[in-house]
């Protein structure tokens, strides 16, 4: 049983294809300019059409699940930082999520509000990453710079808030740490009144490009009930036309009290992916600006909620999700009742949506697959864990 | 002629113009990569290069001492000689062009002890330097090919391949552009075609609006330039044909890519925009515009060309390449066909014939654009999306 | 309309308009070693020890998540003859810190003993493991390029 | 898929939602049938004492409670015989403790009959000293009986395989290899069973609790035959490459 099961390097050869000719075997990755981190692709290529790719994944395995096993309950948000790496709060968001579930804690109004604040702000910071590296994959350079611009300053706001830009550890169980900083609702209210209008200048550049269009309308199709068969969450399952977004389908926190859509596209190509995402930031604009009202009526109030010092969850199971900016993002906990989680599994959206790469680059040229990656938008961190 | 007269004529001033060449454009490419950096860092609201002398001028000098002192690295598996033949199988050509380009008219200058010389701004007048153009560019794609078979790569082999086909397919729709030039001036000889911009007493572009299109997007994909750079696409294929080349070998690879988008832009100008005439050459209210030498005219020109080149860079993705191959032949070379028809019928009529086609062209295209931009104005950026109730099963299709 | 769309390459030039438009923008990057910028007060830098506050209890210690700081302490008598804890050792390994702030937030005094919250980013050096890894010396010594601190309140809910 | 067929049909009204606002009422005991089921549902009453006297008393601590009531749960055991073996709630959500060999049977059942058309997640528990050792786990979403979700658990013996649902979701695919990878449990009929994360030649399973955390030395201690002490491979290792 645990004899090596099979080896990555060898690939059985085909033979020939029609002209006599070999189908050529390219490694892609792991160390290649498009593959957003150390994620390896063994094509096989007749030409440049894909006949067959096999992601070869594990690269950033660092057992970050064993490691949660030896650590007590608080101790476990620096490392789901660490997962997602561009989305730290939502990893957060999911874990403190779960543990509260599994004590039976309410969260004050107040925190979960900005906690939801925080979500949003990182689902926009995460699909402005994904944009600019999505279309740097496509050769457009510029998008890059300008979505940074913007990315930036939610960072800031996040280094303001909680003191550090990325890795965040900005929640805990039972609410939040910190109060905001005096001004910070404004600042972000600033920022966000100003990004319907960068968005719309990434549009320019985009969305009716021919080229663009070109490169992802039809390119990488995984219809519903594929996604729904690979397992596939988010941007890509609204692209494909069925609105289902965690936040709305298993509410959590104060969603349910916040106004916005879920946007959706019927296609199910890179381009569409591509719009619903845009869709997203503008959806999360949304929010932010009720969420900064909220905030703004109701400045003072608990952030956290009655959380014993020492954090012993009844022994038991729970799971509970959130929507990150990739997909469910789901943490799995078994509690033998003791202080540190008896098993902690995470749900990572970015492994089980890159599994149905295969599928989308099936038939593509080498360079659609670029796209395609760029499109299911993994970050490696969580792929690998 | 006495026999010193001819050294002077046949081989004097031709070695030192040669040299002179080679070494303002090899300066050139490298001034011109510094540019491109600051240029797009503009584009790209950030700074750029600005740390080499005043505002990083020196940059490029520094990039290149690097690459000359960087190891030359040749992997295990390569053929070494055709390795290390392929960039000079790319360079000399891209060099060699420059021989032909009209860079200014002919003058007379003073030396001391020669007396006075009759010379030009460009080495050598051929009465086919149009075709040398194009044939000598067209040399330039066997070291691509080589150099991305040599390395033993299979990224270096698909840029190879990649770049074949794609400057093979886009010499038809460049040729057919500078036919409908070459009819319209009736002349090989760049030269000529820049004096009959004066004595048709306009620039080619008017009636040559289509041709000018036609040819510098051929001129972008020949150059492997965004949104044609597919033979080098970085995220795609590593670093395509050059892949395995480093230091001074790669730099040479590097530096003819400029070196030929000074070349695209220098024939662009003086196929269609007057070469080093001043614009409206014959108008003789705008003499005052004389006062800037026919060379910087030039030079202007040529610059303005390399701006957009910069300016593609910094908008547009990448075409894929099946795109690249159909907008090659399925769109560029009919209408370049078709193209080449129209002014042939319209140099029958000669300088009348011309100017009506000019007007037409230009006419409809600002009508056309005037209307539809009106028209579009009302539409929103996005297409809208479908809004779907919460929890519904599906997207109604 | 559509196909005039495609004739007259307007998607083509409102991407450039778009771009050249930016050109004449300022840039929005600073030149980062004439032109820092300034953390957060709440920025997450280098460590720092008040020695004098710390009750030697080890809390952020045992805090940590992946136990980088090291703590020995024996009891001496003072002057009033009463136990007193004196510090053998407080090391910190820098070079596997986080910076997630678990030791700052552990720590029960008030004032905090031990801060993460210096504005100090620059932590870049040629000896890792002798810059890199903290004794109390060092803790204690603000170093010239440990920016000064800014104590900010904590929120409510502690 | 079978689920666009039932999607014509009414939806059912949706099951309570899985939120942490609905804890069940902590005076009823879990009764527990099975061995399986008892090793962490017993060290509840225990495990949450310690924890009692910080809880405050208006947020009751979430304990299991028996669902083999619940209609899902009936509907199973009644369409599968034999496949239920217990049922508990916990947090609103379901469990349902399954037999190995009615696994397949019961994912299909519950995918076509009952609309769970998405496997949100599949994983492994590893209890070390229990027997069978793990948990086998899955949790099944139906997006037609209004986002309702329920777990499956099945008790794997070590060195026992469980059967695979790799056939009835694609998405267990990798799922089950990192599940093998990590746990070493083996997954009958599993198309492409290699270890995903770690890297091919590695042993041990390390998410199992016997695992070191700090980790084993994957070189000479794996391979003391090609890999010297010092690492690298021996002299005759067809793995070494001479350099040229």
């Amino acid at each position: 049983m645990s004899e090596i099961v099979g080896t990555v390097g060898a690939v059985e050869d085909s033979g020939d294809t029609m002209l006599g000719l070999r189908e050529m075997e390219l490694n892609f990755g792991p160390q290649h300019p498009s593959t957003h981190g150390v994620l390896r692709i063994v094509l096989k290529v007749d030409g440049e059409r894909i006949v067959s790719a096999r992601p070869d994944i594990g690269y950033l395995h660092r057992g970050t699940e064993k490691l949660f096993e030896t650590e007590t309950y608080p101790m476990v948000i620096p490392h789901t930082d660490r997962l997602d790496y561009v989305a730290a709060a939502t990893n957060n968001h999911a874990y403190v999520l779960v543990v509260e579930k599994l004590l039976g804690l309410e969260i004050p109004k107040r925190a979960q509000y900005i906690r939801v604040v925080l979500d949003e702000m990182q689902r926009v910071s995460s699909h402005l990453l994904w944009l600019a590296t999505a279309a740097i994959d496509l050769g457009a350079i510029t998008p890059f710079f300008y979505t940074f611009r913007e990315r930036e300053v939610i960072l800031d706001l996040f280094e303001d808030y909680c003191g550090a830009r990325l890795t965040l550890n900005c929640m805990r169980v039972g609410g939040l740490e910190e109060e905001l900083t005096p001004g910070w609702i404004e600042k972000l209210r600033a920022f966000t009144e100003d990004l319907g209008s960068k968005v719309d200048e990434y549009e320019e550049l985009l969305t009716e490009n021919r080229i663009w269009k070109q490169r992802t309308i039809g390119v990488g199709i995984l219809t519903t009930d594929r996604c729904i068969a690979w397992g596939v969450t988010g941007p890509p399952l609204r692209a494909s036309g069925l609105a289902w977004d965690v936040r709305r389908a298993l509410p959590y926190e104060c969603y349910p009290e916040l106004d916005f859509e879920i946007p959706t596209r019927k296609n199910a190509d890179t381009y569409d992916r591509y719009l619903v995402r845009i869709a997203e930031m503008r959806q999360s604009r949304r929010i932010l600006l009720q969420g900064c009202d909220w905030l703004a009526a109701n400045p003072t109030g608990e952030i956290r909620g009655k959380v014993p010092r020492v954090i012993k969850p009844p022994a038991g199971d729970a799971y509970a999700s959130v929507e990150s900016p990739k997909g469910e993002l789901g943490f799995y906990l078994v509690s033998n009742g003791g202080n540190k989680p008896y098993r902690l599994r995470v749900r990572p959206p970015s492994f089980i949506n890159l599994q149905a790469l295969p599928e989308m680059a099936q038939g593509h040229m080498v360079s659609d697959l670029v796209a395609i990656i760029g499109t299911i938008d993994i970050v490696l961190g969580e792929v690998d864990r | 002629m006495d026999i010193s007269e001819s050294v002077l004529n046949y081989f004097l001033i031709p070695a030192v113009k040669a040299v002179v060449v080679v070494i303002l454009v090899a300066t050139a490419a490298g001034i011109l990569t510094y540019i491109e950096r600051r240029t797009l860092a503009f584009l790209q609201v950030r700074k750029g290069p600005n740390r080499v002398g005043p505002q990083g001028v020196f940059q490029w000098v520094a990039d290149v001492v690097k690459l000359l002192m960087k190891e030359d690295v040749v992997p295990a598996k390569a053929q070494h000689f055709i390795h290390f033949l392929a960039p000079v199988l790319v360079m000399v050509p891209g060099m060699a062009v420059f021989a032909v380009l009209p860079w200014g008219p002919e003058f007379t200058m003073r030396i001391p002890g020669l007396g006075k010389i009759t010379t030009a701004w460009y080495a050598a007048d051929l009465n086919v330097s149009l075709l040398l153009v194009l044939a000598i560019t067209s040399i330039g794609v066997y070291g691509i090919i080589l150099g991305g078979w040599a390395s033993n790569s299979k990224y270096a082999l698909l840029g190879g391949l990649r770049s074949a086909a794609q400057l093979i397919s886009y010499e038809v729709p460049m040729g057919f552009a500078v036919v409908s030039a070459i009819l319209m001036a009736r002349s090989l000889s760049l030269v000529e075609i820049v004096e009959a911009q004066r004595t048709h007493h306009m620039w080619f572009i008017l009636p040559g609006l289509v041709s000018f299109l036609l040819y510098f997007v051929s001129g972008v994909a020949e150059t492997n330039r965004i949104p044609f750079d597919l033979p080098e696409a970085e995220s795609e294929l590593v670093a395509g044909f050059h892949t395995e080349y480093s230091g001074f070998r790669w730099a040479i690879f590097f530096l003819t890519e400029y070196a030929n988008m000074i070349t695209i832009s220098a024939v662009a100008t003086a196929l269609f925009f007057g070469g080093w005439l001043r614009p409206f050459p014959s108008v003789k209210a705008l003499a005052f515009l004389d006062l800037i030498p026919p060379i910087l005219w030039f030079v202007l020109k040529v610059a303005a060309f390399l701006f957009v080149y910069i300016w593609f860079r910094g908008t547009f993705p990448r075409y894929r390449f099946d795109q690249l191959m159909a907008l090659g032949w399925k769109t560029l070379i009919p209408i370049s066909l078709g193209n080449v028809v129209l002014v042939a019928l319209a140099a029958l009529g000669g300088m009348r014939g011309l100017r009506i086609l000019g007007t037409v062209l230009w006419v409809v295209a600002a009508g056309a654009f005037l209307v539809v931009t009106r028209l579009r104005t009302a539409k929103p950026p996005t297409a809208p999306l479908v809004p779907v109730p919460v929890g519904a099963r599906k997207a109604e299709a | 309309m559509s196909f005039w769309d495609d004739v007259l390459l307007l998607d083509i030039f409102g991407g450039l308009r778009m771009t050249g438009r930016h050109l004449f923008r300022k840039a929005d990057t600073v030149e980062y070693p004439e032109a820092a910028r300034e953390p957060s007060d709440r920025f997450r830098g280098m460590f720092r020890l008040d020695e004098e506050r710390c009750i030697k209890c080890t809390l952020c210690a045992i805090e940590c998540p992946i136990n980088i700081i090291f703590i020995d302490w024996h009891n001496e008598k003072n002057e009033a003859g009463k136990n007193e804890k004196v510090l053998d050792r407080f090391d910190v390994d820098l070079k596997r810190c986080m910076f997630c702030g678990l030791c700052e937030e552990a720590c029960p005094t008030n004032p905090k003993s031990i801060w993460l919250r210096t504005k100090t980013y620059e932590l870049g050096t040629y000896e890792r493991h002798e810059a890199l890894y903290l004794d109390i010396r060092k803790l204690v010594k603000w170093d010239e390029n440990v920016k000064p601190f800014t104590l900010v309140e904590r929120g409510e809910g502690r | 898929m079978a689920d666009e067929k039932n999607g014509a049909g009414a939806p059912k009204p949706p099951a309570p939602a899985p939120s942490a606002a609905t804890p069940a009422p902590a005076s009823k005991p879990a009764p527990v049938s099975t061995p399986v089921a008892n090793a962490p549902a017993a060290a509840a009453p225990k495990a949450a004492a310690p924890a009692k006297p910080a809880a405050p008393a208006k947020a009751p601590v979430p304990a299991p409670v028996d669902a083999m009531g619940e209609p899902l749960v009936a509907a199973l055991a009644a369409a599968v015989p034999g496949a239920v073996v217990s049922a508990k709630k916990m947090v609103g959500q379901t469990t349902v403790e399954v037999a190995a060999d009615k696994l397949v049977e019961a994912c299909r059942h519950l995918r076509d009959a009952e609309t769970f058309t998405f496997l949100v997640d599949l994983t492994a528990v590893d209890w070390k000293a229990r027997d069978p050792r793990f948990d086998v786990v899955y949790w099944l979403h139906s997006f037609d009986r209004g986002n309702e979700r329920v777990r499956l658990k099945v008790g794997v013996k070590d060195g026992e395989a469980c059967p695979t649902v790799s056939g009835v979701w694609e998405t267990a695919n990798w799922m089950e290899r990192e599940v093998f990878d990590l746990f070493g449990i083996a997954f009958e009929g599993h198309p492409d069973l290699r270890r995903i994360l770690t890297w091919d030649g590695f042993q041990g399973h390390p998410l199992r609790k016997d695992f070191p955390v700090e980790g084993i030395d994957t070189g000479a201690a794996i391979y003391p035959d090609r890999y010297p002490e010092g690492g690298g491979p021996g002299p005759g290792d067809k793995n070494r490459k001479t350099v040229s």
